[in-house]
Formats: C-alpha cells, sequence, structure tokens
C-alpha cells in the first residue's frame, strides 16, 4: 500500500510542518514509546515510531542463566499475559528436551492462560477508554474485574502478576482444592462485567462515530506487514495458532475464530470482546475434563541438560502470535533465545495506518494495536 | 480461502518433508540443506542463492510462503546466521530457512522488499549482531542508539556476570575479605572476574580505537576490519607480555568513584562561590565566565599538587550493611528475644502436657508472653 | 434592592455583597470539586476520596492549600506576560457575570434589565484567555489545545446564545428576574424543549467538559493550554472552570426550568425566601449532576466530527426554534402552541442526530469461522 | 442517541451496586494462604536455632543473586543437642533485588526458607535501599516470634527440591492427612501444605524420614561453585543432616 504523504501547499501565508513530539512520557503511548508526528495543523503528515527505550538485553541475559531461571524472563517480557508467554517458553523447552508434561498440567496450564486472555484484553478495553475519552470509567469496570482474576492467579500461584509458576514438565504445584468452584464464580463475575463494558462502548454512537472506518487494513496488507493475533483477525482472516497448528490440547476443545469485516479499530474492539467470551467458553469446557493426577513429569533430574537442536514455538497470546526461537548446544544453559514478540511486528505496521488520520485518531489506533512494551523492545 | 488445519510436520529422519520436498521441486538442482526441528522443516542455503530462493518462496505457488513469522540472527562463534520462518497461509505449512555468512564478512540480500515486516526484523539483527542487509531501504539502528560500536547479541561481547551489578554491596565484602588477608599475613585471593571485566573492556576500547584510526585514514570496510582485527591481536600480545613481565599484585582498590563525587562537589561549591562573587561585584556575564574559569584552573592545579603528594587518605569503606544499632543494646536484645522464645516453648510445653487444643495452647503462650513483658517493666 | 446588607450607600452596599461573593465563590469550588470527584466515583463503583477528613470532605480544602502552596514554574522561553495574563483573562470574565446572575427574588448583586445580554457578552471574552495560555506557554501540546479552544469554544458560543434569545423572545424581556416572572405557571423548558436541548449541548462544550473536552484532552493534547501551568496560576484555570460551571447551571434552571418560583407560584404567591433558595439549589444541583454524568459515560469526539456537529445541526435548528418563537409572536398564537412545535423540532433534531452517528456504521456481531474440534 | 442512552444507563447502575473499594490501610484484604511475600528464614523452636544450615544452593539457583550466605560449625551439634553440623553463620537477603520467583524454596533440601505470607512480608517500605538488605536475625524474626503461622510449602508430591519427585504421592497424602488431623483439625480451606516434619510425639512419619536421606544423599554436585564471602564448603563435603525434630514453632498453626 502506498502511502502519498500530502505535498506542502504553498499557500500566500507560508506555513510550516510542526513536529510534535507524542514522546516517551505521554498518557497513550501505553508505556516508553515515542512518536514523532509530523503535523499539519490537526492531520499527521508523517509519523516516525522511536523505541528501545525499554531494551534491557532479555534475549542475551538467558544465555547465562539455568533453563529454570529463564522463566522469570518471559514473564517480564509480555507482562499482561505471562501464563500465555511461559507456556510458550515451557512448550519449547519440552519439545527440546522431549519431555511429556502429564495430562492434569496441560490443562492447569490451558485455563491459567485463556483466563490470562481475558484478563489482558480488560486492561485492553481499559486502556482504550481512556484513550478516546472515556474519563476512566472503562478502566475501573475493567479493573474491577482484572482484580477478581488476579486474586484467583494469587491464590493458585503466590503471584498477582509475575507467576513464575510453570516449569519445564508440568507446573511447580497443584491448584487449590476449591479452585474449580473458585473460577467458576471468578468467570460468572467477568462475564458481568464484559457485559457491563460492552454496554458502556459498543453501542456508544461517540465510539461507532470515531472508531468506524478508521485505518482499515486488508488482508494482504496484514499479511504483508506481519500482524498477528486480533489485528490480522479483524480483516477477516480468520488464522489462530490454537486452531492452525494447535499446541498442547487446545484441539480437545470447542470455541470458534471471531472475525472482523474491515480491519478498523472498531473490528478490532468487536474481535477482542468476542474473544474474551470464547476464552471463558474454553475455560469452563477445561474445568469439566480436567483429570486429577500427578502434575510434574517423571524422571526430571536437578538440573535440566537439553540435547542439542532448535526449536520455533510458537502460541497465540493476547496481541498475536508470541514465539521463541531457542537454540541449545547441550549445555544447562540455551545457546540462543530469541522472542518474537507479537507487538513488536504489529508496531512496525503503525506508520502505514496512521499516517493521513487526525492527531486524535492516530492515538485511537495506537490504543488498538494493544502494544506492550517489554515486548516490542525486550 | 479454505484454511485446512495442517496438522503439525511429524518429525522424520532427515529425508525431506513435504514442504523441503515442495521446495526441491520448484528450486531444481539447488544445493539444499535438509533439516527437521521439532515443528518445523529447517532448509539451509547458501549465501549465493539466498535471494532466489527467498524470491520463489514468496512467489511460488506450491509454496506461496507469504507471512514472514520471525527473522532470528544466531551467533556460532566462527559465522553469524539468519534464520527466516516463514509461514503460507493459503496452504497453511511453514517452514525455516536459513543462511550462515562468516563472521569477518556478514552480509546477507536483504528481504525487507519481499516481506514488510523484515524492515524492523532486519533493522534489529543488524544492531544486535552486525550482520548488514544489502539494499536495506533504512538501515539505521531500532533498539540502541547509533554508534554503539560494539555488538551486544554477539558472544564475543562479554557478559559481566550477575556480581558485577552489586559492584558497591559486593566492595565491602571484598574490603573485609582483603583486610582480613592482610591481618592474617595470607596473600590476598586475586580477584580473577574484575580482571577479566577489566581485560573485556579494554579490548572493545582497542577495538574501538582501531576502528576510528581506520574510518579517519577513509579506508574502505574489508580493510578497516582487518585493521582492527591485527590491533586486537597486537593489544593480545602486550597483555600476555605484560602477564608474563610482572605478576600483577592487585594495589588495594582505592575507591575512586567517591573520591571523583567529591572532586565534583568541591568544583561546583568553588563555581556557584567564585560566580556570587563576580555577580556581586556586578561583573559583564563574559568577564564573570572568565573569572569562573580561571578559579577551575586553579583549583585543577591544586589537585594535581595533592595529587603528587602522598596517597590520598585511604577511602573509608562504606557503610556495612544495615548494621544499624551500637553493637551493645544488640546483643541485650538478642538476648532478651532468646528469654523471650525459651518462655515460648516453656509455655507450649506445660500446654501440650495438659493437652489443651491449639486456640487454648496460643492464649497460654499469650499471657506467658504479657507477664514476662510486665516483668520487664517492672524489674 | 428590598434587602439591605450595610446601608444605603450604593457603593458600600456593592461593596459588601462583592465581598460576600468573592467569598462564597470559592467555597463553592473547593465543595464542588469534592461532590465532583465523589460523584464521578460513585458512577464508577468505588468511593471516591475518603482519606482527608470524615468521607473526604476536607479534600478540596487539602488540594487548595496544595496548589496555593506549590511553585507556579514559568517556561524560560514563554512569552513572559502573555503567559502570566492568561488566567486571569479566563478568571475575571467569569467572576463579572456572577455580578448580574439572581440566586433568588432578592438575592443577588445586581439585577440588570440587560442580565441575559451582560451575562453573554461577558462570558465571550474567556475564550481570549485560552488562546494566550496556549500561545504563552511556548509548548506544541499548549498550541495545539489553544487552537482547539479558540475553535471549540467560539462556534459554540452561537448556539447557546441563539438559545438564550428564543426564550428572550417569548418573556419579552432580557432582564432575569422578569424571565423568571413570565414563568409563572409553565416553565420555558416545555415551550422552549429545542432550545433546551441547545442549551445543554452547547453549555456543555463551553465547560470543555466530556464529551467536547477536546481542548484539554489528556490523551492527546495532555491538558492543552494549562500544560505548563503549575500551583496558583493553575487553581485558577480550575476555579473558572468550576465557577462557570455553577454559572451555567443557574443560568439553566432561571431561565428553562422557572427560576425559584414555578412550582410553588402555581399554587400561591408567595415563597418564602427559604424556599427559594431550596428549589434553586434542587434545579442547579439536577443540572451540575447531568454535566457530571456526561463526563463519566461519554467519550470524546473528534475535532472536525465537533465542529460539523455544531454548525450542521445545532445552528440550523437554533434558527428554526426563533423562527417558530418568531411566529408565534408576530399572529399571538396563544404559547400553548409553542409545546407541540418545540416538541416536534426537537425530535427531527434528535432524530438526525441518531442518523448521522448510525451512518458511520451499526454494531454488527462478529463473522464466526465455525471450526469444530480437530478430535 | 440509542447508544448513548445505554451508556449513560450503564454507568446509572453501576452507580446503585456497592463500591468495591478496600480501603487499605483500615481495613486489609485477607492475604491468600500462598501469597508471596518475601522469602524468610524458618527458625526450629527445639534446638532454637534456624534450620538454615547455609549450604548456599539457593544463593546458586537465585536468578538476581541476591543471596549471600556463609556457613559455620554449629555449637549444639559439639554439644550434641542438634543434628545439624554445619549451622548458617551470616545469611544476606537484599530485598530491593529480590523479585519473589520461589525457586530459592524450591530448592532449598532443609525447608529453611519460606516465602512471608503474611502482610508484614509485603508492608517493607524504608527509606533507604541500605535498610532493604536484610541480615539473619532480621530474616528469623518472623517465624520466631510466631507471626508466621501457616507458611506455604509445595505438598510433597511436587518436585519438592531438585525438580524431581522424591517419593511416591500416596505415601506423602498420607504423611500429610496425618499430621494434619492431629494439629489443625479439619479446616475447611486444607492448607494444602501442612508441615511436613513429624509431629511432637517422636512418631516419625516415615515419608518425611525417607525425604531427609534423599535430601543429604544427593548433597548439590560439583555444580555448586564456591560460595563467595567466609569459609566456601568444599562441594564434596556432605551438608549436616537435616534436623527433623519435634514439629516447628512456625509450622504449627
Amino acid at each position: 500500500m502506498v502511502i502519498e504523504t500530502r505535498p506542502p501547499h504553498e499557500s500566500d501565508l507560508e506555513t510550516i510542518d510542526i513536529n510534535v513530539n507524542v514522546g516517551p512520557q505521554h498518557p497513550a503511548t501505553h508505556g516508553v514509546f515515542r512518536m514523532v508526528l509530523t503535523v499539519d495543523g490537526e492531520l499527521v503528515v508523517d509519523l516516525d515510531p522511536v523505541i528501545g527505550y525499554m531494551h534491557r538485553g532479555n534475549e542475551k541475559l538467558p544465555e547465562n542463566c539455568d533453563y529454570r531461571q529463564v522463566i522469570g524472563y518471559h514473564d517480564r517480557t509480555d507482562y499482561l499475559a505471562q501464563f500465555n508467554t511461559e507456556h510458550c517458553y515451557v512448550e519449547a523447552v519440552e519439545k527440546l528436551a522431549g519431555i511429556k508434561p502429564p495430562e492434569r498440567a496441560e490443562y492447569i496450564r490451558v485455563i491459567l492462560a485463556e483466563i490470562n486472555r481475558i484478563a489482558s484484553h480488560l486492561m485492553f478495553f481499559g486502556a482504550f477508554g481512556t484513550d478516546i475519552g472515556l474519563f476512566g470509567t472503562s478502566f475501573m469496570y475493567a479493573f474491577r474485574d482484572r482484580e477478581t482474576i488476579q486474586d484467583l492467579f494469587e491464590e493458585v500461584t503466590g503471584e498477582r502478576m509475575m507467576y513464575n509458576y510453570f516449569r519445564p514438565g508440568g507446573v511447580a504445584w497443584d491448584l487449590p482444592d476449591n479452585f474449580r468452584q473458585r473460577c467458576m464464580q471468578v468467570l460468572d463475575s467477568v462475564e458481568r462485567g464484559v457485559e457491563q463494558l460492552d454496554g458502556l462502548m459498543m453501542e456508544n454512537e461517540v465510539v461507532l462515530a470515531r472508531c468506524r472506518g478508521l485505518s482499515p487494513v486488508t488482508p494482504e496488507d496484514a499479511i504483508n506487514w506481519g500482524l498477528s493475533g486480533p489485528m490480522l483477525r479483524a480483516t477477516g482472516l480468520a488464522h489462530d495458532i490454537r486452531r492452525a497448528e494447535p499446541y498442547s490440547i487446545y484441539d480437545r476443545f470447542q470455541f470458534d475464530i471471531p472475525t472482523g469485516k474491515r480491519g478498523d479499530v472498531y473490528d478490532k474492539l468487536v474481535v477482542r470482546l468476542e474473544e474474551m467470551h470464547q476464552s471463558a467458553r474454553i475455560v469452563r469446557q477445561a474445568l469439566e475434563t480436567m483429570p486429577e493426577g500427578p502434575i510434574m513429569a517423571e524422571g526430571l533430574k536437578r538440573v535440566l541438560r537439553v540435547p542439542a537442536g532448535e526449536v520455533y514455538m510458537r502460541v497465540e497470546s493476547p496481541r498475536g502470535e508470541y514465539g521463541v526461537y531457542l537454540v541449545s548446544q547441550g549445555s544447562d544453559k540455551p545457546w540462543r533465545h530469541k522472542v518474537r514478540g507479537a507487538s513488536f511486528s504489529n508496531l512496525s505496521a503503525l506508520r502505514a495506518m496512521a499516517v493521513g488520520n487526525f492527531v486524535s485518531d492516530v492515538i485511537i489506533i495506537l490504543g488498538s494495536i494493544d502494544i506492550v512494551l517489554c515486548e516490542v523492545d525486550r | 480461502m479454505v484454511h485446512e488445519a495442517a496438522t503439525a510436520a511429524p518429525p522424520q529422519p532427515i529425508e525431506p518433508g513435504p514442504v523441503a520436498r515442495l521446495f526441491q521441486s520448484s528450486l531444481p538442482g539447488l544445493a539444499l540443506e535438509i533439516g527437521q526441528s521439532p515443528i518445523d522443516e529447517v532448509v539451509t542455503v547458501r549465501r549465493e542463492d539466498f535471494a532466489r530462493v527467498m524470491e520463489t518462496a514468496k512467489n511460488d505457488e506450491q509454496l506461496a510462503l507469504d507471512y514472514l513469522r520471525c527473522l532470528s540472527g544466531v551467533d556460532w562463534l566462527t559465522d553469524l546466521e539468519t534464520v527466516y520462518h516463514l509461514h503460507s497461509f493459503k496452504h497453511g505449512h511453514s517452514i525455516a530457512i536459513k543462511v550462515r555468512c562468516p563472521v569477518a564478512d556478514a552480509h546477507v540480500p536483504s528481504v525487507s522488499h519481499l516481506w514488510e515486516t523484515a524492515n524492523w526484523h532486519e533493522r534489529e539483527t543488524q544492531e544486535l549482531f552486525g550482520i548488514v542487509f544489502d539494499g536495506h531501504p533504512d538501515p539505521r539502528p531500532l533498539l540502541t542508539e547509533e554508534g554503539l560500536g560494539y555488538y551486544i547479541m554477539r558472544k564475543s561481547h562479554p557478559l559481566a556476570d550477575i556480581e558485577e551489578w552489586q559492584e558497591d554491596y559486593l566492595k565491602t565484602i571484598e574490603e573485609a575479605k582483603s583486610q582480613m588477608a592482610v591481618a592474617t599475613g595470607v596473600a590476598a585471593p586475586v580477584d580473577e572476574k574484575a580482571l577479566k571485566i577489566q581485560m573485556a573492556q579494554q579490548k572493545a576500547a582497542v577495538i574501538k580505537k582501531a576502528r576510528d584510526e581506520a574510518r579517519a585514514k577513509g579506508l574502505s570496510p574489508e580493510d578497516e576490519k582487518a585493521a582492527v582485527q591485527d590491533a586486537i591481536k597486537k593489544f593480545e600480545e602486550e597483555h600476555a607480555a605484560r602477564q608474563a613481565a610482572a605478576p600483577v599484585t592487585p594495589a588495594k582498590p582505592v575507591d575512586e568513584r567517591a573520591a571523583k563525587i567529591q572532586l565534583a562537589q568541591q568544583k561546583a561549591a568553588l563555581i556557584t562561590k567564585t560566580r556570587n562573587e563576580a555577580r556581586a561585584r556586578g561583573v559583564s556575564p563574559e568577564e564573570e565566565r572568565q573569572i569562573v574559569a580561571e578559579a577551575l584552573k586553579k583549583f585543577s592545579e591544586e589537585q594535581e599538587q595533592s595529587a603528587a603528594a602522598p596517597q590520598a587518605a585511604p577511602a573509608q569503606a562504606p557503610a556495612a550493611p544495615s548494621v544499624p544499632t551500637a553493637p551493645m543494646d544488640r546483643a541485650a536484645k538478642i538476648q532478651l528475644a532468646q528469654q523471650k522464645a525459651a518462655l515460648i516453648t516453656k509455655a507450649r510445653e506445660d500446654a501440650r502436657a495438659k493437652g489443651l487444643s491449639p486456640e487454648a495452647e496460643r492464649q497460654a503462650v499469650a499471657e506467658a508472653l504479657k507477664k514476662f513483658a510486665e516483668e520487664q517493666q517492672a524489674g | 434592592m428590598s434587602l439591605v446588607l450595610i446601608s444605603h450607600n450604593p457603593w458600600l452596599e456593592s461593596l459588601a455583597r462583592l465581598a460576600i461573593i468573592a467569598l462564597l465563590v470559592p467555597v463553592t469550588v473547593i465543595i464542588l470539586t469534592w461532590v465532583e470527584r465523589k460523584v464521578i466515583g460513585r458512577l464508577q463503583m468505588r468511593l471516591g476520596p475518603m482519606r482527608v477528613g470524615p468521607y473526604g470532605t476536607l479534600q478540596g480544602v487539602a488540594d487548595t492549600i496544595k496548589l496555593l502552596t506549590k511553585e507556579d514554574v514559568r517556561p524560560q522561553t514563554a512569552d513572559r506576560w502573555v503567559f502570566e495574563l492568561a488566567p486571569f483573562v479566563i478568571v475575571v470574565p467569569v467572576f463579572m457575570a456572577v455580578v448580574a446572575i439572581p440566586f433568588t427574588a432578592d438575592l443577588f448583586i445586581k439585577n440588570l434589565t440587560l442580565g441575559l445580554f451582560y451575562f453573554v457578552a461577558v462570558s465571550g471574552l474567556s475564550i481570549v484567555g485560552f488562546v494566550m495560555a496556549g500561545w504563552g506557554s511556548d509548548n506544541k501540546y499548549a498550541l495545539l489545545g489553544g487552537v482547539r479552544a479558540a475553535a471549540q469554544l467560539i462556534s459554540y458560543e452561537i448556539p447557546l446564545v441563539m438559545a438564550i434569545l428564543a426564550v428572550a423572545m417569548l418573556s419579552q424581556s432580557l432582564n432575569l428576574a422578569v424571565i423568571v416572572g413570565a414563568q409563572e405557571d409553565t416553565p420555558n423548558i416545555a415551550y422552549q424543549s429545542l432550545a433546551f436541548i441547545i442549551f445543554a449541548i452547547a453549555g456543555l462544550a463551553e465547560l470543555y467538559r466530556q464529551p467536547f473536552d477536546i481542548p484539554v484532552a489528556e490523551s492527546e493534547v495532555v491538558g492543552g493550554p494549562f500544560v505548563e501551568y503549575s500551583g496558583i496560576r493553575w487553581s485558577m484555570f480550575q476555579l473558572g472552570e468550576f465557577v462557570n460551571l455553577v454559572l451555567i447551571s443557574i443560568l439553566g434552571s432561571l431561565i428553562f426550568l422557572g427560576g425559584w418560583q414555578w412550582p410553588w407560584s402555581v399554587f400561591d404567591a408567595s415563597v418564602p425566601v427559604a424556599a427559594q433558595v431550596a428549589m434553586m439549589a434542587v434545579k442547579t444541583g439536577t443540572f451540575i449532576f447531568f454535566f457530571m454524568w456526561m463526563r463519566a459515560s461519554l467519550p470524546r469526539l473528534r475535532i472536525d466530527q465537533m465542529m460539523s456537529f455544531c454548525w450542521q445541526l445545532l445552528l440550523p435548528f437554533a434558527f428554526l426554534q426563533i423562527i417558530i418563537n418568531g411566529l408565534v409572536l408576530v399572529y399571538d398564537w396563544p404559547n400553548e402552541i409553542l409545546i407541540p412545535l418545540s416538541g416536534a423540532a426537537a425530535a427531527g433534531a434528535v432524530y438526525l442526530t441518531y442518523r448521522a452517528a448510525r451512518a458511520t456504521g451499526v454494531r454488527y456481531q462478529p463473522g464466526y469461522q465455525t471450526v469444530g474440534s480437530v478430535l | 442517541m440509542l447508544g448513548v442512552l445505554k451508556a449513560i444507563q450503564t454507568t446509572v447502575k453501576a452507580a446503585l451496586r456497592r463500591p468495591v473499594t478496600v480501603q487499605y490501610p483500615t481495613e486489609k484484604k485477607t492475604l491468600p494462604h500462598r501469597s508471596r511475600g518475601l522469602p524468610v528464614l524458618l527458625w526450629d523452636f527445639d534446638i532454637s536455632e534456624p534450620f538454615c544450615t547455609g549450604c548456599q544452593v539457593c544463593a546458586r539457583y537465585c536468578p538476581v543473586d541476591c543471596m549471600t550466605v556463609t556457613m559455620k560449625d554449629n555449637p549444639n551439634f559439639a554439644a550434641g543437642k542438634s543434628k545439624r553440623k554445619k549451622i548458617v553463620d551470616k545469611f544476606y537477603i537484599d530485598y530491593a533485588r529480590c523479585m519473589r520467583c520461589d525457586i530459592c524454596v524450591e530448592v532449598c533440601n532443609f525447608d529453611a526458607i519460606v516465602m512471608n505470607n503474611t502482610w508484614q512480608g509485603v508492608e517493607l517500605s524504608r527509606y533507604d535501599r541500605q535498610d532493604l538488605v536484610m541480615d539473619l536475625p532480621a530474616l528469623l524474626r518472623q517465624s520466631k516470634t510466631g507471626e508466621l503461622e501457616t507458611p506455604f510449602r509445595e505438598p510433597m508430591g511436587v518436585a519438592h527440591s531438585g525438580w524431581a519427585p522424591k517419593m511416591d504421592e500416596e505415601e506423602e497424602r498420607a504423611a500429610e492427612a496425618a499430621s494434619l488431623e492431629k494439629h489443625h483439625g479439619t479446616s475447611p480451606d486444607k492448607p494444602s501444605a501442612p508441615t511436613p516434619t513429624a509431629d511432637p510425639t517422636a512418631e516419625v512419619p516415615a515419608g518425611s524420614q525417607a525425604r531427609t536421606e534423599r535430601a543429604t544423599a544427593e548433597a548439590p554436585e560439583s555444580h555448586a561453585q564456591a560460595g563467595e564471602g567466609g569459609t566456601a564448603p568444599s562441594a564434596g563435603q556432605k551438608p549436616a543432616e537435616a534436623g527433623e525434630g519435634p514439629e516447628k514453632e512456625g509450622g504449627e498453626g
């Protein structure tokens, strides 16, 4: 898609385009990300994204850590969907080392990952509401439900965000006894909360007027830019790694893949809202059929030495395809540990999507990508 | 577009999987090294025909690999490898394509004209690994700032051990150890970790200096690299020579950081003092600036004399971690705590002897503690 | 002036009244900040300030003390006098407007015969303050915010004035007391429902509150013209905003909800002062709650949508309302005809906005690609 | 305007529901049993010495290396009172660096370190970062004074220490159940980690006995570098017999 930036008009009153720095410190950049907007009045003529503020060497440090110490790094790459990222890394190590986790552990992982997806989408709706102008109302509704989910996670793992709960070969320890009933209770209250968010935002004419038809994306462009997750599905492509390349035990559950029509900002809202219902559906199915039994594979030695080899394990995180390319030379430290953040590719398409709109639209387009800066800069 | 759920390519012995066979059929007579990872098939390609392979991968009907998932660089010490994980939406299959290039000549043709997402991935790999992607539209670094001089993800870049981050905390222990060693007359153990880090930093400095000279002389990239290589070799020989000549006994590390801070503070105080005087005299800004400059020059001369003079006062060991209270009442406190603990165990013993329930037992312990506290006040 | 405070000397008298106003208004603003945070908190299922004083009642006082003691910084490259005078240019017109607004029959500073005209003229001045603040603070966000404020406030000034004009036409006078008197039996809201809707929306835009808080959109221009202000200067902007809120609410209840008389005047003529004050408090309270309610539930419009909404919809319907009033007055039809006419026009306006908003697209269910489990 | 009315109606309906704020300092949310505050050491009341033998396994496995441990000979062992040959001499945890990843609790062979699940474990704000470096008495304070009633320790079935199940689950579940009835009676939310060690009546259930043998037999392999600071134990030397005496004060509810 070729972007023709408007040639500067030569009116008698010589006007210049000013560079507005939507800087690293800005309420709308969801973290430390800077956009240098060249603005002609309210119209954005050019946009130069600047990233790297959160670069902490998340790919270099694990080369000095034991395979179990690396899990902490994955909690901190995508800090809104830790169970999904841990799940991806742990599956990568298991595929390399040939470990088969027991059934119950697989179920626990799927349940927690899907609830974490709901929490992440709730965070999206809260932040998006603030971007579009709702004075914190959507934030409060979304965070009230996210708190209930975080309390549930605290009962299971002991932490509200950085869980470090999955292990290569299973999970650290078993679920508490009242987990099934607590989980059902949390799911019901969260579903009520999602209805409330739906009522507040989805049919609101002001939201419709602002988001409908804003920067539509065609499927071909989405594939070319490497978009994934809700951004890709909003364009109409039903590509979901849980369905296209089933990993873990996702192939045992019935769920639908919501897709949008024109790939504009409103479709992304619709797709994410629907995904929350689908995730709740998966969790309910998993809770019924969860077996009892051990939660850690047998015969794991104290120091996990992974045989030489490489694997690119990818998982459907709430933001898109989260991949870990793990290369091991047979020692107990990974040789190369590359993390493919979904927001990295999604963000690279920002310039093409944003140029030509108003300043207030660029803020919403950035909000609709639902970026997590740690995943972009690693 | 119908998406049939592609079953993961079953791990087989190295005979080519379905996608690899497609590759062979669409690129007859091309040297393809076929491999198999737990999920995708792997095809290693020579650098010369890499561009052609990527063209067919994207445009060929059978392959139609139109989605570049992940582009990662890997440093195998002798050569650098870039791995492209591709996926096809039409057929639902995916494959990994690898290409290697020697460390000295790290050039790989860019694919950002085929897949838009390769733009950012290549910029990132370029700044972290030093692999130059020829034909990339905008080769600015993405994550790190301009002109870093060294490539972070390369194995040659030293990953300092975690102790490096705890300098001041560990310095206290080092200090204690060296004092204790001096006291007992045993030679202080040579701290190889600090030496290793120093060596690496010097090496990085040497590389940077060599590269700047080469660039200053306007050499072409190849002999610039050659210049850097022999600078490194020269540095190694010198180091080995110095090593052999005099076994290095580590002088007690004067805590320069604290000294530097002190120096800076003195300078700042001096500047403000002179500036206030100048302003009091109502001097014009230029003279004011000269006066401050002279004061600073005078101050730095004094510094040289005092530095030439006998060694600066040994830097005082930074405060030992969290031993706030004076030792005397700490012992009293420990003693008090031990008494309390003994009391608790005694109260617990007789409560259990009487066979009380856990709650009653806890009350018993609480009363014992209260009684003990009253005795303390009274006593 | 029936109520005499101190003495018959007009100078002393008005000085005393101004002193009361100078004291009363900041206190109401302090209370209002607390009320706003409590109401919006309640609408968002949280408690709002609870820590300072019982139920957080001293929160307003604490904020004021903080703002007064905070250092008010001026950027070095700021245009000095433009930057420093901007807050006064915004606040002084608002306080001037307070002079002409009667709270009850005899509680007012000066009841001008051209009260409405004076109010509208004075409230137009504060727009200059926004542009001065925007330009003076030499900050790109402030510049954008200032220009946006100018665009919005000027364009929404006109429908506001038209709505007020329609009411003034009906009661044949610009004196607020007379207008309230005219609403003896039926408040103007019945006669002028379309003007009431236009007044409410334009009033919301005058106050730059949600969904029209485009000049101070914190996710886009981070506080707009007030970005570089802090300490007491910023608190003056805050003061100006809240006093404006109170003023427009009072004006609305005076000219549309029948002021201090309406429900009582239907039964018996004499209305005790306490009842008048209570009546006015209730009506102003509803207006203020309506503005806060909007703030908690509506997102922000884009600048071009806001402008087109004003010029393509509010203005034509404001003129329509005036034409209807004109017809009724010229042909001496009884006022009751206004109720259906104005109501129909209002319904037309609401339907048009509804269709315009919906034209951009109806909410629809996502298309599902229902692939069952692979088992 | 229907959508706008629906949004307004949602906010009003929300206003009628009970606000969800927990006013923190006055009313505190009850922390779940497994809540991970920051690591603390446990005090063995019977021999009045810490469980920790200073074997530095946790310091080695800590991803952020926030622990410094030194070891000394155990005076009680010489006096014959306790089975531990070595005891911890100095133990520093830098709470400012600890990321609460719970790996130290998992790898500890002697169940000496546990995650603090009381509010004190979370309310740790200090004026100076140096004060966040906790020394041995500070780490032992909570379990000595009995504030730490039921610390969470993963049930035996799991790769307790060393990432491999030491014994089969049924036996351990039986051992837990036995020790549980004796202390707690049937509490509704069975604290999933009753104290693993034997109950006071000297009847040592087989479970914990077997576990301590295996813990000592499998001394940390050559992986152990020389711990910095103080006399580093030579890797080969077997850490002392794990103290298994009567139940811990800390462990008992």
